[in-house]
């Protein structure tokens, strides 16, 4: 080959990836998803503060205190949102905690949040939480404005309208200042409600997808927001601690579950994402090798 | 490709059972097995995919059945029973009353609403068409009411909370062991960043100012600089949650649907 | 206001709210006073279709404008309710302004159910079109009506039972097992839902695509935007943050770990820019909202 | 709860401070609308991305394929109104070039005022034969129906130009990428601005923020839309004086922290940066009474 071919050969490579047609990106970005979905890696984490704080306020809580979580995800977020939620529910159910559940932003998110939670009951480790003893399903609320002004005023009147105010959970809950803290899992705007409502009067944690971080990080960083868990990463962030909690290697912990969607959908999102950042740092040197050609014939 | 499917679940795609269960239902009174439904439903989500490699018929026709199936649940689901029926129908006619429940009555008024509605088909109409602005006129003029106090709670917080102090009152670093109210030289200084840009980009959103003078030239450049800073911070984590979605839909049909890997 | 939305505490008929009784219809007071606002409405439109065109500009832009001013009065004046929803300062006779939002609220709501029509039409009007003419592409039409049909045949059916289980005519269980439930159940929870999580998933590949193009070192802009987006990525990849990890983060060195940095982006550039856009878009409505409600808009009001 | 309580509550909320604001930025715009009425001219500076429509709607001319607008997911309101005044310009290049057009709705309410603003414009332009009801059409009120109906259409059609103005969400990219795909020329405006850095991505030109409120002024250069973007303006201007003024106020308040019992008074955490802000200038003035 003479050097003017080897030349020509060069610059049309680069030309190619240029201009690479879009289909070829779809096709590895399909693969590699695949690939990692069916044989997902055991990646390693670092674990987030915002998503720490969280994990230590909720595991540093008494065995029979009662926490509040907002469930407001549905199918359409699963991919972030239900491993956020799993991996809450293990470590409320590990630690004793009840919860009361409410939803304000879909009907559908009730049913959604107690399919996750029967199936995460029968594990080992979950000290075979039942529903209305250890945990209570208050349903949907239709006007979320009202709901939490309501919740704010008086807790007790307003999940009375679903019957639910006589249930064992709601025992020495007067006020919701003793709920230990309200956790909203969430894929819409609902928590700006309680920013503005709350009136201090029991510690927020939010579970939130990735699109929500950059508005609900000042809330964090301002104290308004006890911890701040973000996306598929967050809950990923909540699995790691849990199995630093309880390890496989303690013989008392080996049967549970700690992972689940969290770390199997990390290792995918990282990839995709990984590519993502090579794709664009192709695109730029092809870019740049072919300016550079042009310069130099 | 062997490596890859060690794990697969006892019951998936390359097994006679996987083909069973398309054909059996878990009990007797059920209509469409559950595997069944699984492989309409990746069948349509795949259809939709289709539309990557370019526009085709599988994809035409998958369109359209979204199509229906989203406007009729629209008409019954979004319109007819929570809008019409519950907050028009039923106060319109009340009920009578039962031994249990206590007799509704009927507010007749809201019949005035049906033909107020039914203006707006004079769209139509080339000669009567202006009875059409009447409904559509309600509805804006019902909008633009609601904008004077969505906008004193929505922008004057942003407002105050953009005038952020910027003297130190504490000549340390931050820390977040520092008692409220401290106001740190690291926290001052960032204070500023956030005024200054704050002003910067508003000034490039400035229309009828005469652009003549270099100062708000420069300040107009760069205000769009840092709105692309902003913008490619959203771009950043909007890549993380979509590509969630789609690898949850990945899931969806290598594990749930054909069964090709582990559960978890 | 107050006969509109107090239904359940207050069976006491009056003029507004007449009793609803099991006689025959035909007999009913509700009925006659339904039937005889329809027909009052329609003269009332016969004599608005009537209306010499030089008076139409001003009664279209008087509708436009009452309508914005009961949302104004509710805005400007004072707040009678406390947070317990007592009424502390009675606005007219007693009953209180903030009792007629709901109403008002439900009133548009309805209009704009009233409205979808116009749509349904439209989707009629193309497609029915299609179908007989057997143009091209005639059976995609026929595929579009018929779901339609299918799913607002199994969604009525679907409520009727809802509302048979509410009169406790059936129990629940027994509501699911029929045909109408499984039926909605199918269309509706395997098919649409999946169909939108599907199409929202699909953003995954054009986001690639439109970042591969875009993002490229041409000019200024699109260099910033590139880089942040790629750094703030980074702090949410285990990956990338491992590389800095190591840095302590109470430390000075901490402000230069990934993490760090992508969130002061966030906080610090990100928050005041996307303000200030805001705080643009918001006065433009706000100018758009005063246009409408004074008639400046040609779109909106008679030409 | 005590009226007292409820009282503070209101007169947080309540401010005189807050309602003379917004009565001065509608007196700008009111002002402003009135005196350039009365022929004041007023020049507004270029937007880029409008300057290209006629270039757009003339290439699709050229290749002989329609136009598509999309007024974007809102519901009957000031954007989609504006969405369309924009979209009726537009329209009439189209015409003039003959053009054909393709409008997609997304509610029944927009679709009637689209019907009649796009049938107005060719009845103005004297050829209302040419008009052709089915161009202007209901899609889905189904975000992502919606959004695959109109990926359908930019594909099956090879639409040569789209205009995607209005309220826009996590569909943008769909649509955007597809007509990308085949080839239009694009001009996006989003109120959403989360959305914006996908349209700058996928399109050649994109308006900014409250640009898309400036496009019909620039188009049309009617006194009324001109008037309210100059006194927008000067409501910014004041803004930005405002917030240094109450900056350089907070500055010198926060020297001095604010007594515990009073933060915990107005119901603010303890350990937050924003809690000190109610005993600020901006609290201080807005905590007065209206009475």
């Amino acid at each position: 080959m003479t050097n003017a071919e080897e030349t020509k050969a060069e610059s049309r490579f680069w030309l190619t990836l240029q201009a690479l047609d879009r289909r070829w990106l779809y096709l590895i970005l399909v693969l590699i998803v695949s690939w990692l979905v069916l044989q997902p890696i055991e990646a390693p984490n670092v674990v987030s503060t915002r998503s720490e704080a969280l994990y230590d306020y909720l595991s540093g809580l008494d065995e029979g205190d009662v926490v509040l979580v907002e469930s407001n995800w549905t199918n359409s977020t699963r991919g972030e949102s239900r491993g956020q939620f799993q991996a809450l529910m293990r470590l409320l159910m590990r630690k004793k905690i009840k919860f009361v559940i409410t939803a304000i932003a879909d009907p559908q998110a009730p049913n959604i949040a107690r399919e996750v939670i029967e199936s995460i009951a029968k594990e080992p480790g979950s000290n075979n939480y039942q529903e209305n003893v250890d945990w209570v399903m208050a349903g949907y609320f239709p006007n979320g404005e009202n709901h939490v002004m309501s919740m704010v005023n008086d807790v007790r009147k307003e999940l009375a309208t679903k019957g639910i105010e006589d249930s064992p959970v709601m025992e020495g809950i007067n006020d919701l200042s003793d709920m230990k803290a309200i956790i909203n899992v969430t894929a819409s705007a609902t928590i700006l409600i309680w920013y503005e409502r709350i009136r201090n009067k029991a510690p927020i944690g939010l579970m939130c997808t990735a699109v929500m971080s950059a508005e609900n990080i000042p809330y964090f960083v301002a104290g308004q927001l006890e911890g701040l868990v973000i996306g598929a990463k967050g809950g990923f962030d909540f699995e790691t601690l849990l199995a630093e909690e309880f390890p496989d290697t303690n013989p008392e912990f080996s049967e549970y579950t700690n992972f689940e969607s969290g770390r199997r959908y990390m290792s995918p999102l990282a990839f995709a994402l990984m590519l993502l950042v090579l794709s664009v740092v192709a695109g730029n040197v092809a870019m740049y090798m072919l300016r550079r050609g042009g310069e130099r014939s | 490709m062997i490596d890859l499917l060690a794990q697969a679940q006892p019951d998936n795609v390359f097994t006679r059972a996987w083909w069973d269960a398309l054909v059996t239902r878990e009990e007797s009174w059920q209509i469409l097995p559950t595997a069944f439904k699984f492989t309409v439903a990746a069948i349509l989500t795949v259809g939709l995919y289709s539309l990557l490699y370019r526009e085709n018929r599988f994809y035409r026709f998958v369109e359209h059945l979204f199509i229906g199936l989203a406007t009729g649940f629209s008409v019954v689901g979004i319109v007819w029973e929570p809008v019409l029926h519950q907050k028009w129908w039923v106060p319109m006619v009340g009920a009578a009353g039962t031994d249990e429940t206590a007799m509704k009555l009927a507010y007749w008024p809201w019949a005035v609403v049906l033909p107020i509605g039914v203006l707006a088909f004079f769209v139509f109409s080339k000669k009567h068409g202006w009875l059409s602005r009447i409904p559509i006129g309600i509805i804006l003029g019902l909008w633009a009411g609601q904008q004077f106090n969505a906008f004193q709670n929505r922008y004057l917080p942003q407002l105050a909370d953009s005038a952020r102090p910027f003297i130190p009152n504490q000549f340390t670093l931050s820390s977040r062991l520092d008692p409220s109210g401290t106001l740190t030289v690291p926290d001052a200084i960032n204070n500023l960043i956030v005024m200054a840009t704050f002003i910067v980009v508003l000034s490039y959103f400035l229309y009828s100012f005469e652009q003549q003078s270099k100062l708000f030239q420069r300040s107009a450049i760069a205000g769009r600089w840092l709105l692309m800073v902003g913008f490619g911070a959203i771009f950043g984590t909007t890549m993380m949650t979509r590509f969630s979605l789609f690898i949850d839909r990945a899931y969806f049909l290598l594990i749930e649907w054909l069964k090709l890997g582990p559960i978890a | 206001m107050n006969w509109l939305i107090a239904q359940v505490e207050s069976p006491e008929p009056g003029f507004w709210g007449l009793p609803h009784t099991d006689a025959p219809l035909l007999t009913q007071g509700f009925f006659w006073a339904i039937v005889g606002s329809l027909v009052g409405m329609v003269v009332v439109i016969f004599f608005l279709a009537r209306v010499p065109s030089n008076f139409r500009r001003p009664i279209a832009v008087a509708f436009v404008f009452l309508a914005g001013m009961f949302y104004v009065l509710e805005w400007v004046l004072p707040r009678g309710k406390d947070m317990s929803g007592e009424t502390v300062i009675p606005f007219l006779f007693g009953s209180n302004y903030e009792d007629a939002v709901p109403v008002v609220a439900n009133l548009s709501q309805i209009i704009f159910g009233l409205l979808l029509a116009l749509g349904i039409l439209s989707i009629f009007r193309v497609h029915f079109g299609r179908l007989f003419r057997l143009e091209k592409d005639w059976f995609f039409s026929f595929v579009l009506l018929g779901s339609m049909a299918v799913m607002i045949v199994f969604g009525l059916m679907n409520w009727s039972l809802d509302q048979a289980v509410a009169r406790e005519a059936i129990t629940s269980e027994q509501a699911s097992r029929t045909i109408a439930a499984q039926g909605f159940q199918f269309v509706f929870f395997d098919m649409l839902q999946n169909l939108d999580a599907a199409m929202f998933s699909l953003i995954a590949f054009f986001i690639l695509s439109a970042a591969y193009r875009a993002f490229r070192i041409k000019s200024i802009e699109a260099t910033i935007m590139m880089a942040t987006a790629l750094v703030v990525l980074m702090s949410f990849i285990p990956i990338f943050l491992a590389i800095t990890n190591w840095l302590p983060a109470d430390q000075f060195v901490g402000n230069f770990r990934v993490d760090t940095i992508g969130d002061w982006i966030l906080d610090t550039i990100n928050a005041p820019a996307l303000r200030a856009i805001d705080l643009g878009l918001g006065l433009g409505i706000l100018a758009m909202a005063i246009r409408i409600m004074l008639g400046l808009e040609r779109g909106v009001s008679v030409d | 709860m005590e009226l007292q309580d409820y009282w503070l509550q209101y007169k947080l909320e309540w401010g005189w401070v807050e309602y003379g604001t917004i009565l001065l930025v509608v007196a700008f715009i009111l002002y402003n609308i009135v005196r350039a009425g009365r022929g004041k001219g007023v020049t507004i500076r270029r937007i880029p991305g409008l300057d290209q429509i006629d270039e757009a709607v003339g290439r699709a001319t050229e290749v002989g394929r329609p136009i598509l607008m999309v007024p974007g997911l809102g519901v009957l309101d000031g954007i989609t109104v504006q969405a369309i005044t924009i979209f009726s310009s537009i329209v009439r290049t189209a015409v003039r070039f003959g053009t054909p057009i393709r409008l997609l709705n997304y509610d029944g309410a927009v679709y009637a005022v689209a019907q009649e603003i796009v049938r107005d414009v060719y009845l103005s332009e004297g050829v209302p034969e040419q008009f052709d009801p089915d161009s202007v059409r209901f899609v889905s009120d189904r975000q992502f129906a919606f959004a695959a109906g109109v990926a359908g259409v930019i594909q099956r059609e090879k639409v040569a130009a789209t205009f995607f103005m209005g309220a826009f969400y996590a569909e943008s990219i769909i649509m955007a990428e597809n007509a990308n795909m085949v080839g239009a020329i694009q001009v996006a405006a989003t109120t959403q601005f989360i959305q914006t850095p996908f349209f700058i991505a996928t399109c050649d030109y994109v308006l900014l923020g409250d640009e898309f409120y400036a496009a019909s002024a620039y188009l049309g250069r009617q006194p009324v839309l001109l008037g309210s973007l100059v006194g927008a303006d000067w409501a910014k201007m004041v803004f930005v004086m405002f917030v240094l003024i109450a900056a350089i106020a907070h500055s010198f308040e926060a020297r001095t922290p604010v007594p515990a019992d009073e933060r915990q008074d107005l119901g603010f955490a303890d350990g937050q940066i924003y809690k000190d802000r109610p005993q600020l200038f901006f609290g201080k003035m807005t905590k007065a009474s209206r009475f």
